[in-house]
Order: C-alpha cells, then sequence, then structure tokens
C-alpha cells in the first residue's frame, strides 16, 4: 500500500432534495394550529386576558359598588347579567374576576415553575444526596392531599399568622408551597432520562462544562413537557382559588372571585339561578380552555400521544 | 409473596410515618395561632378558661404539647373537641368516614365505570359519531370543577324537578337516605370520569396498534378476544397509575361536595371546625385524610402487579 | 402512496423463498398484505393472493380469520414486543391452537409443552408459566415460533426473525427454521434485510427495492450471477466474515427514495452506477434475463464488461 | 516491571507504539436498591488490552458482554472500578474536572443511534462546532470555516448547517456525529456500533468514509461492534468479548484463519456468509443454554457453562489471559483444540 494518501471522494449527496425545512418548535407549533380545540382554548384564553386588562380600568360599574340597581334582578339591557343579592353589577364583578383568575393562574404558574425547574434538574442531574433529599419530599407530598394542605397554609399564613393579608398573594403561594413537586417530579425525571442520552454523552466528549450540559442540552429537550405541565397548573390553581373561596376560606368578601360569587348566588339558586350561572360558567370555560390548550400543546410536543 | 407481604408492611410503617408527620406540621402550624376557640367565648371567668385550658393541655408548653399529641396519635386518640366539650374526636371521626367513604366509593364507581365504558367505546369505534359524542362529553366533562356540577344538580334535581314533576320527584340535601347518594356520588366522580375516559381511549388506541395486538390477529383469534384480552388488558395499565391521584382529587373535592349537600361527613366537619377554630378536629380530620390518601394508594399499588406481570415488589 | 407496487410472486409447497430487501422497500408490507393484517390506513388497492384457489384479497373477515394462523402463520421481527407481556408464554400458545378449533381446550391444553420443548425450549414444563419478560430473546422467538407452527400451517411468513437476536442464537433459530419448514412440509417465507441468511437458508430469493421486485430468482443464479445492478451493488457491499484481503466495499451512494417522492423511469437510476440514458424516464419491466431468473433492468450486469473498475471510480 | 514478567495484553511485545493501555479495567454497577442486600453487575471485570497508534482494534462480542461499557470506560464517560487506562502517559482513571475534560480534545467518540447521538435542538453547524467553542479553539468566522471543512471531509453538504438533525437520514446524521468527533483533530476515537443502525447499502458508505478518514488524518480506532463481518472487515486486531472479560485478542487475519478460543470459534461459525456454495457446508457450532447473567457469573471460564470442550477444570480454574503465540492471546485451558 504504497498510494499517496487518497483523496477523500466525498458522497456529497448533492443530488438529493432536502425537504423543507422545520424546526421541532415551527413543527410543534403547526401541530398545534390544526388542534381545533386547542384554537378555540387558545381565543377564549386571549379574551380572558383582554377582559382582565379591561378591568384594570374599566368596569361598568365598581365591582364592590352595592344597589346599584333592584337585589337579584334578572339580566336586564342596563345590565347584561343582572344584578346579586346585593344588588352588584354582576357583569362588572366577572371581569374584575377575571382579573384575579389571570392573577392566580399566571402567578403559580410562574412560580411552581421557578420552583420545581431548578430543584428537579438538581435532582436529576446530579442525582446522589440531593436527589435524595428532594425525591423524599416528593415522595410524601406524592401520598397526601396537598391542596387541603393548601387549604390551612392559607388560614394560617392571613386569619390567624397576619403574615400575608388574605388576597391573591397568599393563595399563590400557598399553592406554590404544595404543589412545586409536580413540576420537580416531571423536570427531575426528564433529566435523569437525558443525562442518559447519547447527545449528552456527546455533549460531554465535546469537553460541554455541567453548566453547559443543562442549559444546552438538557433544558432545551425538557422544555416540552414542563410548557405543558405550566399549563396545566394555572386551571389547577385558578380551581383552588375558586375552591376556597366558594368554602368562604379564599378572598375576603367584596373581592370578585368566581368563587366566592358562586357561593353567593347558591342560596339563592331557586328563584335567581343567573348570579349562580354566570361565575360558574366563566369558571368552566376558562378551566377548557387551559386544559384544551394544555392537551393541545402536548400533542404539538409529543406526536405519540396524539389521537 | 413473601416479597409482597414484606412490601405491604414497609408501605404501611411509611404511611404511618408520613401521617405523623403531615399531621405534624398542621398540628405545629395551627399552634402558631393566637388565641383559641376558648377566646371567643364571652362569659367566662379567668378561672374558668384556666381550668379549661388546663383540662385540653393548653397550659403547656409546646413540646409538651406536641409529646402529648403524637402519643395520643399513636394510641388512636385524637383529643377532644375544643368547642364541643368533651367530645372524642376518634370516635367521631370514624363515624364521619363512614359516611365519606360511602359517598367516595360511589363516586369512584362512576368515575372508574363511566370512565372505562366511554372511553373503550370511543376507541372501538373510532372517527364515528358513538366516538365524538363521549370524546367531547369527555372533553367539557373534566374541566367542569365538581362543585359547578353539584350546584347544576341541586339546580336540577332540587328546584327543576320539583317544578315540572309537581313536587312527586324532589331531591332533599343531606344524609340518611340511599336516594341521596346518587347525585353527588355523580357531581364529585363525573369530572374525573370524563378524565379516565380521555386516558382510557387514548390507550386503547394505542395497544390496538401493537405488535402483540397484531399477532393477536395474525393467530386467528376471534376480534371479541382480541380485543378484551390483549388490547384492554393492556390499555388498563396506564389507567391503573393514575387510580391513585384520582382518590387524592375525590377526597379533596368531597370537602365541597360534602359542604354543598350536607352530608354530615369528614369534608364538612373540616370546613367547619376550621371556620369554627376548632384546631384539635383540623388537626384530626388531617390525620386521617393522610391516613385515607396512603392506604388508597397502597391498595392501588398492590392491584397493579396483578395487572402487569413484570411488576414485582 | 403506493408502499408496493405490482409485487407478483408464487410460493411452492414445501419451498423455501427469500424476499430481501432494505428498509422501505415494501417487504414487510408485502408480507403483511399475505394476511391483510396492513396497519391503517394502508389498503390492498389491487391484485389478487391465492391460496390454492381462494382469493385471501376476496375473504369475509370470518374466513380470514379462519385462515389466519391456521394456513399461514407469520413469525414478526421484535419478539419482545410481538407478545402479549401479561400473558403466560403457555397461553399465548395454547390460544393459537384453539383459535381454529383444531384442538380442544383439553388437547390444547396437553400439546403445549411439546410444542415448546418441539422449538427447543429448554425446561419447557416449567416455563410454560412464565411471562414473555422472564424470557431470553431467543427463547421468545421460540415460542413464537411454536405458536405459528402449532396449527402445522402450509405457509410460514418469518418476517425479519433474527435481526434483533445475536448472531449465536440466530443460528440456532435459523437451524430450528429449516427443520420445522422440512418436518412440517411447510413452505417459508423469510424477509430480511441481510443477504447472507438468504444464502444460507432459502432456494429462491426474490428482491425488492422501492416497492418493486427489481430481481428474482434461484439464490445460486441470484448470488453468483446477479443481473440487477442493485443485487450485484448490495452483495459487494456487505463485508465478509471470510474476508482474505481487504478489499475496498463498493458503496451504493445517496438513498432510497422516499415513498412520496419516486424518481421518474427506473427507481434506482438516481444510485445506479451503469445507468443509461433509457433508464431516467422508461421504468423497465420486470423481464426473465435467465431461465427461472428475473430482472427489472435495461442494462444488465452480465452486458457490463469488468463492473468492479467501474463501480470503483 | 521486571524483565522476566510475562508480557499481558496490556504489554503486548509485539506492538511498537501503543497509544492506549487498559490495566485489569474493571466496572461494576449497582443493581436493584432493594433494602435488602444489593447485587452489581459485573460489566467489565479485568480487562487488559494496548491499542497500537494508528490502527484500528475491532472489539466484538454479542449483547450484554460489556463493550460498549468499556467503550465508555475508556473514554471516561464512566467513572472505573478499578484498574487503569494509560492514554500516552497519563491514566485517565485518576484525571477528573477540568484536566478530564481537557482529555476529551484528543479523545473522541462516535456513537451508536445516530437518532439519539445528536441533539435534536441544535442545528447540525452548532452541533459540529460545539466542541470548538466549548475548548475555545475557534470563533466566528473561523469555526464557520472549520465546520464547513469537516463538514465536506465527512461528505455532507456544507450548505446544511442550518439544518437540524431530523431532517437527514441516518446515514447522514451518522457523518454528522463523526463530523463532531473530527472538528478538534483527535488522535484517539472510540467508536461505538457506528454503522449497527444503518441500512446495508449505507453501512458501506460510513465504513469507507472511516477507513479514509483514518488514514488521512492517522487515527487510531477502538470500534465496537456486535457484527464480526463488518469488524473483520474494518480492524486490524480483533479482540472478543464474553460475560464481561475478553477472551482473545490477536490479529484480524490469524483470528479468521485459526480462532484459539472455543468462543471465537462459535462466533466465527455462526455468522453467514452470503454465498450459497459456502453455506451449503457451514455448519455452525450451537450453543448450549443461554449466556449466563452478569449480576451472578460462572466460576473458572465464564465460557464453560456453554462450551463444548470444557473440562473441571474450566469449571475450577479462571484460565488467564495469556500470551499462546506472538502477538495472540487468548484466555482458554484448551486454546486452539476445537
Amino acid at each position: 500500500m504504497a498510494q499517496a494518501a487518497p483523496v477523500i471522494q466525498p458522497d456529497l449527496e448533492l443530488s438529493y432534495e432536502m425537504p423543507e425545512q422545520v424546526t421541532l418548535l415551527s413543527d410543534a407549533w403547526r401541530r398545534l394550529k390544526r388542534n381545533r380545540l386547542a384554537l378555540v382554548g387558545a381565543v377564549i384564553i386571549g379574551l380572558l386576558f383582554v377582559t382582565a386588562l379591561i378591568s384594570i380600568v374599566w368596569t361598568p360599574y365598581p365591582t364592590w359598588l352595592q344597589a346599584v340597581g333592584p337585589t337579584y334582578q334578572p339580566p336586564s339591557a342596563a345590565h347584561p347579567l343582572g344584578l346579586d343579592q346585593a344588588g352588584r353589577d354582576i357583569l362588572s364583578r366577572i371581569m374584575g374576576g377575571a382579573l384575579i383568575t389571570v392573577q392566580v393562574g399566571v402567578g403559580s404558574a410562574i412560580i411552581v415553575s421557578l420552583i420545581g425547574i431548578p430543584l428537579g434538574l438538581l435532582a436529576g442531574f446530579y442525582r446522589g444526596k440531593v436527589d435524595t433529599v428532594i425525591s423524599f419530599f416528593i415522595n410524601i407530598w406524592y401520598g397526601i392531599p396537598d391542596l387541603l394542605v393548601a387549604l390551612i397554609l392559607v388560614f394560617v399564613l392571613s386569619d390567624a399568622l397576619h403574615l400575608i393579608p388574605r388576597g391573591v398573594l397568599v393563595i399563590v403561594i400557598a399553592f406554590s408551597l404544595t404543589r412545586w413537586m409536580d413540576v420537580a417530579r416531571l423536570v427531575r425525571g426528564q433529566a435523569l432520562a437525558l443525562r442518559e442520552r447519547e447527545f449528552v454523552e456527546a455533549a460531554r466528549m465535546s469537553g460541554a462544562r455541567d453548566f453547559a450540559l443543562l442549559a444546552r442540552h438538557i433544558l432545551p429537550n425538557a422544555l416540552g413537557p414542563i410548557i405543558v405541565q405550566a399549563t396545566f397548573a394555572i386551571p389547577a390553581a385558578v380551581l383552588f382559588e375558586a375552591f376556597l373561596s366558594f368554602l368562604g376560606l379564599g378572598l375576603p368578601s367584596p373581592t370578585p372571585s368566581w368563587g366566592a360569587m358562586a357561593a353567593d348566588g347558591y342560596h339563592g339558586m331557586d328563584f335567581a339561578p343567573h348570579i349562580v350561572l354566570a361565575p360558574t360558567i366563566a369558571l368552566s370555560l376558562t378551566l377548557m380552555a387551559f386544559n384544551w390548550v394544555g392537551d393541545g400543546l402536548r400533542d404539538a410536543f409529543d406526536p405519540r400521544m396524539r389521537r | 409473596m413473601r416479597g409482597t407481604l414484606l412490601y405491604i408492611g414497609q408501605r404501611l410503617v411509611l404511611i404511618a410515618v408520613t401521617t405523623v408527620l403531615v399531621s405534624s406540621i398542621v398540628f405545629l402550624l395551627l399552634h402558631q395561632i393566637p388565641g383559641n376557640a376558648f377566646l371567643n367565648e364571652t362569659r367566662q371567668t379567668p378561672q374558668a378558661l384556666a381550668a379549661e385550658l388546663h383540662r385540653y393541655g393548653l397550659d403547656l408548653p409546646l413540646q409538651n404539647q406536641y409529646v402529648n399529641w403524637v402519643q395520643g396519635v399513636l394510641h388512636g386518640n385524637l383529643g377532644e373537641s375544643l368547642v364541643n366539650r368533651q367530645v372524642k374526636i376518634t370516635p367521631l371521626l370514624v363515624r364521619e368516614t363512614s359516611v365519606s367513604a360511602t359517598v367516595g366509593f360511589f363516586a369512584l364507581l362512576v368515575t372508574v365505570g363511566l370512565g372505562l365504558i366511554l372511553g373503550v367505546l370511543a376507541a372501538l369505534r373510532q372517527n364515528t359519531w358513538v366516538d365524538y359524542l363521549a370524546s367531547s362529553t369527555a372533553v367539557v366533562g373534566y374541566s367542569i370543577p365538581s362543585f359547578v356540577i353539584a350546584i347544576f344538580g341541586l339546580l336540577v334535581f332540587g328546584h327543576y324537578l320539583y317544578l315540572w314533576t309537581q313536587g312527586t320527584f324532589y331531591y332533599v340535601p343531606g344524609w340518611g337516605k340511599l336516594e341521596q347518594i346518587p347525585v353527588p356520588a355523580l357531581a364529585l366522580g363525573l369530572p374525573y370520569a370524563s378524565y379516565v375516559a380521555r386516558l382510557t381511549r387514548a390507550s386503547m388506541l394505542e395497544t390496538i396498534r401493537t405488535d402483540y395486538v397484531r399477532t393477536a390477529w395474525a393467530k386467528g383469534l376471534k376480534a371479541r378476544v382480541v380485543v378484551v384480552r390483549h388490547a384492554l388488558r393492556n390499555a388498563l395499565i396506564p389507567v391503573v397509575t393514575i387510580l391513585g391521584p384520582l382518590i387524592t382529587g375525590i377526597i379533596t373535592g368531597s370537602v365541597v361536595i360534602e359542604n354543598i349537600f350536607g352530608i354530615p361527613g369528614l369534608g364538612k366537619e373540616f370546613v367547619t371546625s376550621i371556620l369554627a377554630r376548632d384546631y384539635n378536629i383540623v388537626i384530626g380530620v388531617f390525620t386521617f385524610y393522610a391516613a385515607l390518601v396512603g392506604l388508597a394508594n397502597l391498595t392501588v399499588d398492590v392491584i397493579y402487579p396483578i395487572l402487569d406481570p413484570r411488576i414485582r415488589y | 402512496m403506493n408502499a408496493v407496487d405490482g409485487v407478483s410472486f408464487e410460493v411452492d409447497r414445501g419451498e423455501i423463498v427469500g424476499i430481501v430487501g432494505e428498509s422501505g422497500s415494501g417487504k414487510t408490507m408485502t408480507a403483511l398484505s399475505l394476511l391483510r393484517l396492513i396497519p391503517e390506513p394502508g389498503k390492498i388497492t389491487s391484485g389478487r393472493i391465492l391460496y390454492g384457489e381462494k382469493d385471501v384479497a376476496q375473504m369475509t373477515d370470518e374466513e380470514i380469520r379462519e385462515f389466519r394462523g391456521n394456513e399461514i402463520a407469520m413469525i414478526f421481527q421484535d419478539p419482545m414486543t410481538s407478545l402479549n407481556p401479561v400473558l403466560r408464554i403457555g397461553f399465548q400458545v395454547e390460544e393459537a391452537m384453539i383459535a381454529h378449533q383444531r384442538f380442544t381446550n383439553k388437547q390444547a391444553k396437553e400439546r403445549v409443552v411439546p410444542m415448546l420443548q418441539r422449538v427447543r425450549i429448554p425446561a419447557a414444563k416449567d416455563r410454560v408459566r412464565d411471562y414473555p419478560h422472564q424470557f431470553s430473546g431467543g427463547m421468545r422467538q421460540r415460542a413464537m415460533i411454536a405458536m405459528g407452527v402449532s396449527n402445522e400451517p402450509s405457509l410460514l411468513i418469518a418476517d425479519e426473525p433474527t435481526t434483533a437476536l445475536d448472531v449465536t442464537v440466530q443460528a440456532s433459530i435459523i437451524e430450528l427454521i429449516r427443520d420445522l419448514s422440512r418436518e412440517l412440509r411447510a413452505a417459508v417465507i423469510l424477509i430480511t434485510h441481510n443477504m447472507a441468511l438468504v444464502a444460507s437458508l432459502c432456494n429462491r430469493v426474490i428482491v425488492m427495492y422501492a416497492g418493486r421486485v427489481v430481481e428474482e430468482g434461484p439464490t445460486r443464479a441470484i448470488f453468483k450471477n446477479p443481473q440487477h445492478p442493485y443485487t450485484w451493488s448490495l452483495l459487494r457491499s456487505m463485508p465478509r466474515v471470510d474476508e482474505k484481503e481487504k478489499e475496498r466495499l463498493i458503496s451504493i451512494k445517496g438513498l432510497p427514495p422516499d415513498l412520496g417522492k419516486m424518481p421518474p423511469g427506473c427507481k434506482f437510476h438516481p444510485r445506479c452506477k451503469f445507468r443509461v440514458d433509457r433508464c431516467f424516464t422508461e421504468e423497465p419491466p420486470l423481464a426473465e434475463v435467465d431461465p427461472g431468473q428475473q430482472a427489472r433492468c435495461w442494462v444488465l450486469m452480465k452486458n457490463i464488461p469488468d463492473p468492479e473498475a467501474q463501480a470503483k471510480t | 516491571m521486571s524483565a522476566q514478567a510475562a508480557p499481558t495484553a496490556a504489554t503486548d511485545p509485539t506492538l511498537k507504539s501503543p497509544i492506549l493501555r487498559v490495566e485489569d479495567l474493571v466496572k461494576y454497577f449497582p443493581t436493584g436498591s432493594g433494602l435488602f442486600g444489593r447485587s452489581v453487575v459485573h460489566a467489565v471485570d479485568g480487562v487488559s488490552l494496548a491499542i497500537q497508534a494508528g490502527e484500528t482494534l475491532g472489539l466484538v462480542g454479542e449483547s450484554g458482554c460489556g463493550k460498549s461499557t468499556l467503550g465508555r470506560v475508556v473514554v471516561r464517560l464512566l467513572p472505573a472500578t478499578s484498574g487503569h487506562v494509560y492514554f500516552k502517559d497519563t491514566d485517565l482513571t485518576k484525571v477528573r474536572g477540568e484536566k478530564l475534560r481537557r482529555t476529551r480534545q484528543e479523545i473522541q467518540m462516535i456513537f451508536q443511534d445516530p437518532y439519539a447521538s445528536l441533539n435534536p435542538r441544535m442545528t447540525v453547524g452548532d452541533i459540529v462546532a460545539e466542541p470548538l467553542r466549548n475548548f475555545g479553539v475557534a470563533r466566528g468566522r473561523k469555526a464557520e470555516q472549520k465546520v464547513q471543512e469537516v463538514m465536506r471531509v465527512v461528505g455532507l453538504n456544507p450548505n446544511f448547517v442550518n439544518r437540524y438533525p431530523h431532517e437527514f437520514s441516518g446515514g447522514q446524521r451518522q457523518r454528522i456525529g463523526i463530523a463532531r468527533a473530527l472538528v478538534l483533530n483527535p488522535t484517539f476515537i472510540v467508536a461505538d456500533e457506528p454503522v449497527s443502525a444503518l441500512d446495508v447499502s449505507i453501512q458501506a458508505q460510513i465504513v469507507n468514509l472511516m477507513e479514509d478518514l483514518q488514514e488521512k488524518f492517522q487515527l487510531t480506532f477502538l470500534f465496537i461492534a456486535h457484527d464480526l463481518s463488518v469488524v473483520r472487515h474494518i480492524s486490524d486486531r480483533i479482540a472478543v468479548m464474553y460475560l464481561g472479560k475478553i477472551v482473545e485478542i490477536g490479529p484480524s487475519a490469524s483470528i479468521r484463519d485459526r480462532p484459539l478460543h472455543p468462543y471465537t470459534k462459535v462466533l466465527e461459525s455462526s455468522v453467514p456468509v452470503p454465498d450459497p456454495d459456502i453455506e451449503a457446508t457451514r455448519k455452525p457450532i450451537l450453543l448450549k443454554g443461554e449466556i449466563p447473567s452478569p449480576v451472578n457469573p460462572p466460576s473458572g471460564c465464564r465460557f464453560h457453562t456453554r462450551c463444548p470442550i470444557a473440562q473441571q477444570i474450566c469449571t475450577d480454574v479462571e484460565p488467564p489471559l495469556e500470551m499462546k503465540e506472538s502477538g495472540r492471546f487468548a484466555a482458554c485451558h484448551f486454546a486452539g483444540q476445537l
């Protein structure tokens, strides 16, 4: 073999057309757009946000103002959704409730992610003692009624200790303190699985430091499921607030929480059902919208789960 | 078999530890609160108050109170109500648990029964009107909170049904009669039934496309055998895994349902005693809930290997 | 899209025919269509599958059910996913026997162990009650084969039966298939990507590319005297374990075509080193080149002087 | 190092300039986190070998024999349980942290699964450029040029730098993986089953490419595969692994002509050849039983439970991997007798 070093003749495969360029995210977006239910959900969520924003500067009547007309008045031209047992304009209160819903939902999703993602990453990537501690919390929490703990937390933090005034903030905090485990568990599982994947090994071989491995390789690939989980945290938090307020343990009286409004109307249900109908329909629509978008996102990120 | 018993033993210990731990957190949280149920009573002499405090051990330092409480829990004694003096909490809660468990059981029946039937039907008749009907019901159903369903249930069964039938049929909220079970059980179970239906459908569609189902067809088995023995049996596995969280959800939901329907169970007691600041009962109810959730999860985990022989303890 | 286009071949009693091709060549689809097992939404749009006098494509559902596993049995590639994970091995074999009423339940039960012994599963008596996950890959494939031959079919289709297995296990599975086909006097269709396996087991070879048969003939002729450039290059692209001198492999440049974007003319022309102008526009027919040997090519290897030299440039 | 010491596979005297020496390498994995008693998988159990600069050593064995684990321990993707891996003069099992990271500039790896080994969220250009970026070798335009050059070398169209891995076929992805391994100009590359996930016609492309690259860049390969034909074709020397141990090492041609270890012989006899005339007479030696569990490997020679020529001594005494002929090592009491 006394030949000169061979000239490499690469098979450039230039004659083969590449398919049209698609990135994974744009592919997911395309799939999401084809999901009609998710689109309807997105429109409802859009309306909710717009309503919430408008309610900051304007509602037909102040949400707390009583006796703008006769109590229990059914829907009319002046008051499209009618008046409640204290003669408050229900439309205004639904609008105010939208703002609270958005605050509770989005706030909780953000805080849950902020706590859950780093802890999950640490536990899954480094394993060992960190993981043992975090997994211990996750496992314990898996076996208890977490929303009821959150309920007690709200009660203790605001009513009993007066640490945080009863309001959106305390609900978000109580919810997040008991629910970060969901996100942490998911991220931990993702990190555990991804760190064994060959492309992470390949990145290690490429000389990537731990931070680069986490930031460039593990987190971006876990992002899909994280977004889905965070999206589902929104309806969970909204439902939690409604649940608390319905029981009278949530937001205090004049606050236009949908849960509290349902509880208000519940006693006059047989003769003025509109009081209870408006908030419960608004609440159900909102939950549906978030769930649909969440499902749509899940299907979009994970085509395997697609129907 | 020995492995399984050992496993159950370990889990029971873990449940006991978790229960005490979580109740302890609640105990310590609630004991941070200044004041108690007694302070709200106006006509009380300082001497009488001191006597009462002493009787409940509330004059002791916190750590002593805690030790006493833990000892009590380990002996099954949760103390006495702070509001209704001299009422022993343990027997009270046991009684209430049986009420809650009845409703919960029927709700679970609705959840699993209805969910499975709808899910399987939808999968087998994929892309027909059966599928569309079942799927759209499910997709709406699982987003409606149980208390909303309860309110509508009350409106329909307690009010409109009364009007429509001139009072012949009328649903009376409360407890003690058989006909008082279905409406709350439905309200509690429907959202989760929708969830189970969706999961079953997806899982069924996945298993129908697996290699081993193809093998079953290739063997020349009858369609019914392929669907039930090969597809459904495997499709049930993921459904069983969510039963644990489902039961937790039903327990949480029962808190509000029992209040709406006036059912004298643990959930109603929970809310009443929080509002009345009867902390001993709150802690007690919580201890019960933690144990119930633990036991429910254990039951599911024990059923699991029967369905999936790959799992062994 | 046509995954398989205009494929015709016949298999005689007792014959072992190999269908070779790379992934996407349509070899598995061809095999599945013989039992009408094509996954949805695929379907057979035209053509006949004659089994004796009967046309499989025209059978009713009940007829095809009776036919599957009874007259034609199939063994799949991945023995892990092709066996139902939650049913015992013995039961899955038993079930195949009961399906066609050839055996009563009792007979079937008694035949399971001998059947497993026949496919050389050691300690078959103890292992009938095992689940698939307790079997090794090779043993699982034996169990699949036991299931396949339990009704003594006259045709056995083996779809990549050893691809998922180690080479020493592959050797024993191939021996087993050879012996069983002799004992049962059954025809075998072996579907594989491995040319060497075909050389060792088959009497006749069908080479598929892009959903078409490109060459067909007696094994010896195909290996010693391949006429289609694809067959010829494929044989020279595989390293041989008995290789004496290190020779550069002849690689086939580029990729097989996409189902959706078939090139015009001969489907192999974009990768072919011997193409002529006609290949670009006109698809050649499958024509006889030697008695019993057919090839789909305008050029044919016998018309090319010193192809090795030409291929290496 | 005394003059009398018998040569081991790690100190093979026929190798003039070994670049890598593996001595008594052991890798155990704990398994089953049961509360009572824990067992270990003996994945790699006392492996010694050496690789000559510029050669390809083929490592062949069946699934579960520990060949991939060995490859990963050698490049320190996994820590060793005990033993040494000397690369040039550094013991890779001892380095850690930043020093370990620096070794990646000289030692690279090509992975099995061209689908799993490329980050789906990164463009091909970023994937190939990542090693450059991590080591600060080249930035900006220079990095771009380097990436395009490497892509051309491995036969990829450099215009596709902005595409994502899923847009490529299996063979093309494997080329991307090779480009990433090459971009730092390493001297030693571990290739873990680089062609087993590919179609036959594509396998030849990649095998040819690797041969060309070796010649062009004077690379040393540890080529891990389960397919003896491919390993035979590409390797100068071959090591055969069974259940965590190397049973035979030697030049590829002499192993083909006369395998020393019974397992090698069995392996050789099991592989079919695409020639019906040879196949008509080839009689594979069929092994009895199943591969034992690496959790509980057999005593003595690990192959004795399935070996056609095993005797009592094989159960009792473990045969060492010793030099039977010049440059040929086998671990068998009855080497060459099957």
